[in-house]
């Protein structure tokens, strides 16, 4: 039985490990939910933003965190490229499998790219306040880990209030589910789409940027990232923001409690039991998702 | 001056052969046009060009004499022609709420979108009734009375109709024809497309009769409701009640 | 008839030229390498004709092909092992084994649909991985499985060839098979299924059963392909058995050819197969063969969405029907006019 | 020599080794430090007129990309297409085996510097030889050795593991915990984690909620530097922290903010040691990289220097029969190299064990044997 | 063989969209379905043939119980349908679209050629009796509405159900062809195949059918011959209007 400390040390590493993946899946919920894009460039795009945030302290000395300022349009700006250049040209009809295959190529690209660019190493931003932490009830709490959890909190709020209460947030729903119907209706939807993948990618940046702070990186570390983030966002009921920032926190936490007794390897299979469990018992997910499971 | 005038339009889709073959219309103000004619005959891919949707390959797209050939629905919502589409094009993962004030979309004034929602809220009981429901869970008459609401929201001076009665109930149907005339009243252009061919062309003042992708016949609707011939190969006899 | 001449250019002549291929190919390889990366080759071309069962039929995109050839392959690399089975006797338990087991995934992932299956399959690559990393008293864990070779003592061109010609015989068999169930009433349930499954279904196709059948089909030749290259290999990975890379290419290759053609498959994995080797010699020591492999796919999606044969084909049919158009070429009072002719004659 | 042969071996053709190695991929740090090894080995023998009376050697390097199927192909590749003359090992216990293998089917020797885990010699191969002093099982050999020797009241009494899920890395902390185990000391946290994994918190919670006297990580580079972090951030302080190959690495002390005050490495290789060729490598190395070797780029020419022994010792270096004239040779003979004399038993095995070195002030030093040391080993060791 | 439903009940949350229906059909007859929009007749159709599972109540076809069975199922004991929302296979090609109405037996019926002689004249067949046969190569998702709707018709007939359920089969079709196609129905019923028809189109459903079923939210609120549906009070108020 483990001892009452470790448990609660346990759930407090967990819900920051929950927090994390809630940053890390904002993105997919946006473009998987709402944009039907199967988006496996995602995690590829993270460890590109981590590697620039490492490579800004690395070379320039500055706090990671203020790579931001670069990274965040950057990505908007790629992500509309993206969008606009690419996704935007495939057939509606085969949307769905298509993009899955041109985002993985993407993926592959950055990879290779950033292995060409930075070699294969593993690295990791070295923090004056890395190793810092405080007490909180007798449990440790890392300030790195803090930050990102802080990080993801902003960042969700933000994409949620965006989402469900401006013009833009429904000028991109209305035109991901009747493209014809919304020009119609007066929407600019090549844009409105630009835009829509923008955004997903500019929570990219802020997530790469946070994962930074406290992991080690290195370019094949997206095959790792994608699995769990794709569980999420399913359990979380595909395009809803609260929903994948439940799940998350409820599977970090998961997973960080069943490592006491099952141990690193087993404790990760929670991410795809809870996979298989959601779409065996709700396809629609768990806390949003509405029509989402037949698409 | 027409509201919207096609001119000897040529239009197709992709690489296969033109589905409008030298096809012209012209819609006055305060006047309905009705569009008949067999499936397939490229009533809908009319609307499609007169909208913006559809780009011609030639020929000539006027509205209110103005010559805008090629541009987007975006535009031509802004020089006021306003397209319904057929089939069904509810935002289905969206409210009728978001559904409706998305019709407003280019309104700026809070007030007016308000009020106007207040108005097809009275006018499509079904609208306000289901004003919190997901779209794409209506029945399929519901749904198009919500996008026959969505595009009351705005004020075009071109209404284009791609069969509006489709899938509606007795009821349903009348009040939309009663709103057509009322928009002819008002002054607005409107070119009907409508299976529902004879009571289409007791409402329109004109009708024309669209047939491989050109214009069959046209002329005032009464004298082609009149026509016998035209009857039995576009209109279908009345049955005998 | 049109469609047997079709039926002899696009099947016959390509079958004829395939089974001469792989009949001279060893003897023409100028070393036993050009040999094995004939047999990677090919391997590839029996995984990716075997994914097309359920990628081209019912137009579920699995990436999680690997995950069953990598299955195959431990489970005739464990029953070597531990169950002392002869190799080939090996083999063959372990894909009806494989195809048994795919039962119950097929049941719990083809419930779901479109993106969410895809998300599946990899979790179904990434699930399997943990468990063959973490189960080491049975699998070896991430030490991995090393298979008893079938042949021991044979020279290694020696079996090369061998190998080869096993490959050969499943892909003619893989094909033939294909070719079996795309012409037939089955086919055209599963590519129904794939248009619209609601509407196929309530039209009396037993979607769900119809799909679990050709998936379990796909498996099997999966696990043949990858129990077979277990014996050829003789270590196994789990990093590199249950890899989603694996998948991807299988769907890269078959995607480039052409998921709707007997032959695509065959052909992308030839041009990829061969590809990957010569990205691999020429940026060798670089990262860039990622790049390369990115952007060979991303131009077949962006460009040939259908694949290099049907481009290939599509303007020699162009020429050849002209009239392929959908518009009516008469009036309404034109057939009126035929109907009426008809109608007498046949009263 | 080499006259009798009628393959027109004539004697200044370069001898070509053919080498793959994971250039890109998990293991491309280590493998790249293993090529600095073989190209330092080159330049040097080259420099000094090469092999069997003047034939140079050439490297023919290829990138498996840390891929057993694709270290397979590069073998296929370098023997049955490109004809090398010799081929040399790649990195990492995945690689070497099925690249052993390839060798052995084609009667190659096969040297290698990384495969160091224990499943490497018992695949029954008679042509592979692991050019280090130790397989991973004994590197922590003396340092058992002399917990074990404490007094009671000072030995460490409860340890704990982790271990990433990898044949060498848990070779190491799982040798150490047989011996440590034998000797009464209890283990309290075993941990195996896979390879990918980058959150340590909850190990490194579980090992700090336990309390261990000592921590041992079984670890390659980046792990190693996590679980140190991550510890670091509970503020856990061990008696005793051990961690295989990180703390050996440069970057090490920077990486986890030169909070390393105590941390112990073994290792097979150390630039002060006293071998003779050992001075004539660092001196070259240095000029030739501008750094100074470490344990990945010793393991690489100390390949190399076993492979040359072999060669003059045979008198010929190519394909058919001469290779197992090497092999015999080498079963039998010993060879001085940088990491010292080796020799091995019948399945290739080393005959030696690691050194310990331990982090004190800025710098790692060799604390054990007690005869190579360059400072005493400090235990308890200081708050990091 | 009769369809009937005895207290079958739908409700989605708060929507009740059937509520307690008893309706029956009687074999051999053409049966239309009518009410307002939103009075359930589609949820009626989709509990019937299994789309989606009544709440309550059962289903009976020729006395055989088919509630809660597949969709599959219930096709093949003989109930077909069309769907209100057009639904046909875009990427097939239209006489595609009406051979994969085929069902295979069994297992070696299922391995025979889908594109035997036989199969492909009935095809064109009924390709020809909906007026759509000059599309017969065409991709059905390059198709106007009203032809898609033909097709979905035409895919329906091929696979020989003896009931047909037909959901708005006249919306966006040419009212020359519409007579047709009510000529048709009258044909195929004396045949002896039943027909269930929703529709909006007051003139077909009075011209052709033999019996009528009105729902209004849900309830069936009258049934009888088309002259006393026509004169029913209940029924103008809540559906004809006046
Ligand atoms: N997206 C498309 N791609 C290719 N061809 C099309 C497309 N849409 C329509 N067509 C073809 O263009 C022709 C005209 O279609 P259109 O939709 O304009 O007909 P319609 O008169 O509106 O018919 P309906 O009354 O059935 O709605 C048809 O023959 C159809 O097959
Ligand atoms: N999947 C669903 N989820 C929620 N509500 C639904 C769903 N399907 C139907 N409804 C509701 O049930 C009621 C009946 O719908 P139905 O589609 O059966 O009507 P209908 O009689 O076919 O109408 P119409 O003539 O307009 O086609 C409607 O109020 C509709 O909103
Ligand atoms: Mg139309
Ligand atoms: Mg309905």
């Amino acid at each position: 039985m483990p001892s009452g400390a470790l448990l609660f040390q346990s759930i407090i590493l967990g819900l920051l490990l929950g927090g994390m993946y809630a940053l890390l899946a904002a993105g997919l919920t946006l473009y998987f939910g709402i944009m039907r894009v199967v988006m496996i460039a995602h995690s590829a795009f993270l460890i590109l933003a981590a590697y620039l945030a490492w490579w800004t302290n690395d070379r320039l000395g500055v706090d990671p965190l203020l790579s931001l300022v670069v990274t965040v349009p950057l990505f908007f700006g790629a992500g509309v490229l993206l969008q606009r250049g690419l996704l935007s040209r495939l057939r509606p009809a085969t949307l769905t499998m298509m993009s899955v295959l041109i985002t993985f190529a993407i993926a592959l690209m950055i990879e290779g790219l950033l292995g060409y660019a930075f070699t294969g190493t593993q690295r990791r931003i070295r923090l004056g306040y890395g190793t810092a932490s405080f007490e909180l009830f007798g449990a440790r709490v890392a300030v790195v880990k803090l930050i990102a959890f802080g990080l993801a909190a902003v960042s969700l709020a933000a994409l949620y209030v965006l989402m469900k209460r401006t013009q833009f947030g429904w000028a991109l729903r209305a035109t991901i589910q009747h493209r014809d119907a919304a020009r119609l209706v007066g929407i600019d939807t090549e844009r409105t789409a630009g835009f829509g993948f923008g955004l997903g990618l500019a929570t990219a940046a802020v997530g790469g940027t946070a994962l930074s702070l406290d992991t080690t990186i290195y370019p094949s570390l997206h095959w790792h990232w994608i699995g769990p983030l794709m569980a999420i966002i399913v359990v979380g009921g595909l395009g809803s923001v609260p929903g994948a920032a439940a799940a998350a926190l409820l599977l970090g936490l998961a997973q960080s409690l069943l490592q006491i007794p099952m141990g690193a390897t087993w404790a990760q299979t929670v991410f795809y039991v809870a996979l298989f469990a959601t779409l065996a018992v709700r396809p629609q997910g768990f806390f949003g998702g509405r029509l989402a499971q037949r698409f | 001056m027409s509201e919207i005038e096609l001119v000897d339009v040529r239009a197709g889709y992709g690489r296969a052969a033109p589905v409008l073959r030298g096809f012209s219309v012209a819609v006055p103000a305060g006047t309905v046009v009705c569009l008949v004619g067999p499936n397939g005959a490229g009533k809908s891919t009319v609307l499609k060009v007169a909208s913006g949707l559809l780009s011609p390959r030639s020929g000539r797209v006027l509205v209110g004499g103005k010559d805008l050939t090629g541009a987007g629905p975006q535009r031509m919502l802004a020089e006021g022609v306003a397209l319904v589409l057929q089939g069904h094009s509810v935002f289905r993962e969206m409210t009728v709420e978001e559904n409706v004030l998305l019709g407003g979309y280019t309104l700026h004034d809070r007030t007016e979108k308000t009020r106007r929602a207040r108005f097809v809220k009275e006018l499509l009981p079904v609208v306000g009734e289901r004003w919190n429901s997901l779209a794409g869970l209506l029945s399929g008459g519901q749904q198009k009375q919500v996008e026959f609401a969505r595009s009351l929201m705005v004020d075009p001076k071109v209404v284009l109709l791609d069969e509006p009665s489709m899938g509606l109930d007795p009821k349903a149907t009348s009040t939309i024809f009663d709103q057509v005339v009322r928009m002819r009243d008002a002054g607005t252009a409107v070119l009907l497309v409508e299976q529902n061919a004879r009571r289409a062309l007791e409402t329109a003042d004109l009708g024309c009769v669209l047939d491989l992708g050109r214009v069959h016949i046209s002329g005032p609707a009464a004298d082609l409701l009149a026509d016998p011939q035209l009857g039995e190969l576009y209109l279908g006899g009345r049955p005998a009640v | 008839m049109p469609s047997v001449s079709k039926g002899v250019f696009s099947y016959g002549l390509p079958a004829l030229v395939l089974i001469a291929a792989i009949a001279v190919f060893p003897s023409l390889a100028p070393n036993p390498y050009v040999l094995s990366s004939g047999v990677i080759v090919l391997n590839w071309a029996v995984l990716a004709t075997a994914w097309n069962f359920v990628g081209g039929f019912t137009g579920y995109i699995s990436l999680g092909h690997g995950a069953l050839a990598g299955l195959g392959g431990y489970a005739t690399g464990l029953l070597i092992t531990k169950a002392s089975l002869p190799s080939f006797a090996g083999l063959l338990v372990a894909a009806l084994l494989v195809a048994a087991l795919a039962v119950p995934i097929g049941f719990a992932a083809l419930r779901v649909r479109g993106a969410s299956f895809v998300i599946v399959s990899i979790a179904l690559v990434l699930i399997l991985l943990l468990v063959f990393q973490s189960w080491s008293s049975v699998t070896g864990g991430s030490r991995g499985l090393v298979v008893p070779r079938p042949f021991p003592g044979m020279l290694r061109p020696e079996h090369h060839r061998v190998f080869f010609f096993l490959y050969g015989g499943l892909l003619l068999l893989a094909l033939a098979t294909w070719w079996l169930l795309d012409r037939s009433r089955f086919g055209m349930g599963l590519k129904a299924i794939r248009e619209d499954e609601d509407k196929a279904e309530s039209l009396g196709t037993p979607t769900f059963a119809y799909k679990l059948t050709v998936f379990v089909v796909s498996a099997a030749f999966t696990a043949l392909a990858g129990g077979l290259y277990a014996l050829w290999f003789g270590d196994l990975d789990p990093v590199f058995q249950f890899s989603v890379l694996t998948g991807s290419y299988i769907v890269l290759m078959a995607l480039l050819g052409g998921v709707r053609n007997l032959y695509g498959p065959v052909l992308g994995a030839v041009v990829v197969g061969v590809a990957l080797e010569y990205f691999k010699v020429e940026f060798g020591n670089t990262p860039l063969h990622l790049v390369t492999t990115g952007l060979l796919l991303g131009l077949v999606v962006m460009f040939m969405p259908d694949g290099v044969i049907p481009s290939l084909g599509a303007p020699a049919k162009r020429l050849r029907k002209r009239q392929d158009s959908s518009i009516r070429e008469v009036t309404a009072a034109d057939l009126a006019e035929q109907r009426r002719g008809r109608t007498e004659v046949k009263s | 020599g080499g006259s009798d042969d009628g393959g027109g071996n004539s004697g200044d053709d370069p001898i070509v080794v053919g080498i793959s190695l994971p250039l890109t991929g998990d293991f491309s740090e280590p493998g790249k430090g293993v090529q600095e090894g073989y190209e330092a080995w080159a330049k040097i023998t080259n420099d000094k007129g090469g092999l069997l009376g003047g034939r140079k050697i050439e490297l023919k390097i290829l990138d498996d990309q840390s891929n057993a199927d694709r270290v397979v192909a590069d073998y296929e590749q370098l023997i049955g297409s490109d004809q090398v003359d010799l081929v040399v090992g790649p990195f990492s216990t995945r690689l070497v085996v099925p690249s052993a293998r390839v060798a052995q089917e084609y009667g190659m020797l096969f040297v290698e510097p990384a495969g160091a885990a224990a499943e490497v010699f018992n695949q029954g191969f008679k042509n592979l030889f692991y050019a280090a002093p130790a397989v991973a099982d004994d590197h922590y050999n003396h340092l058992a050795e002399h917990l074990l020797a404490l007094p009671e009241g000072e030995k460490p009494k409860t340890v704990a593991y982790a271990a990433m899920d990898d044949p060498f890395a848990q070779g190491t902390a799982y040798g150490l915990k047989k011996k440590l185990e034998a000797g009464g000391v209890r283990t309290v946290v075993d941990e195996v984690y896979p390879p990918n994994t980058t959150d340590f918190g909850s190990i490194a919670a579980k090992i700090a909620a336990a309390k261990p006297d000592m921590v041992v990580g079984g670890s390659q580079y980046q792990d190693g530097v996590n679980l140190i972090v991550a510890l670091q951030q509970l503020n856990y302080q061990p008696r005793l922290a051990a961690f295989s190959t990180a703390p050996t690495n440069p970057e090490f002390a920077k990486a986890i903010g030169n909070k390393t005050e105590g941390i112990l490495s073994p290792t097979g290789y150390s630039q002060d040691a006293p071998y003779p060729s050992n001075k004539e490598f660092v001196e070259k190395f240095t000029a030739q990289f501008g750094k100074a070797p470490e344990e990945d780029q010793a393991n690489g020419y100390t390949t190399g220097q076993v492979v040359a022994a072999a060669v003059e010792a045979a008198g010929c270096a190519e394909q058919g029969e001469c290779q197992q004239k090497m092999i015999d040779w080498l079963h039998s003979n010993s060879v001085d190299t940088v990491v010292g004399p080796l020799r091995w038993d019948a399945t290739g095995k080393p005959q030696g064990a690691h050194m310990i070195q331990q982090w004190i002030g800025n710098d790692i030093k060799i604390v054990l044997p007690a005869d190579a040391k360059e400072a005493d080993l400090l235990y308890p060791k200081p708050a990091w | 063989m009769t369809l009937t439903t005895t207290g079958l009940r739908k409700s989605f949350g708060g929507v009740v969209a059937i509520d307690d229906a008893d309706v029956s059909f009687l074999p051999g007859r053409v049966n239309a379905l009518i009410g307002p929009n939103g009075s359930g007749k589609t949820t009626f159709f989709n509990c019937v043939t299994g789309m989606i599972k009544p709440d309550a109540g059962r289903i009976s076809y020729g006395g055989r119980d088919l509630t809660g069975r597949a969709p599959h199922v219930i096709a093949r004991a003989g109930v077909g349908r069309t769907f209100q929302l057009c639904r046909i296979f875009p990427r097939l090609t239209a006489i595609e679209n009406v051979l994969a109405a085929v069902r295979p037996g069994g297992l070696l019926h299922g391995l025979r050629s889908a594109h035997r002689r036989h199969e492909l004249e009935r095809a064109h067949h009924w390709l020809t009796r909906l007026g759509i046969e000059h599309l017969a190569g065409a991709e059905a998702r390059n198709m106007s509405w009203g032809q898609q709707k033909l097709l979905e018709l035409a895919g329906v007939l091929m696979a020989e159900p003896a009931t047909i359920l037909l959901d708005e089969p006249a919306g966006g079709v040419n009212p020359a062809l519409l007579d047709r196609i009510g000529t048709l129905v009258r044909e195929l019923n004396a045949e002896g195949r039943t027909f269930v028809i929703v529709e909006h189109n007051m003139d077909l459903v009075m011209s052709i059918s033999d019996h009528i079923v009105v729902f209004d939210r849900g309830r069936p609120i009258a049934a009888g011959p088309p002259a006393e549906i026509r004169a029913d009070d209940r029924v103008l108020g809540a559906y004809l209007g006046v």
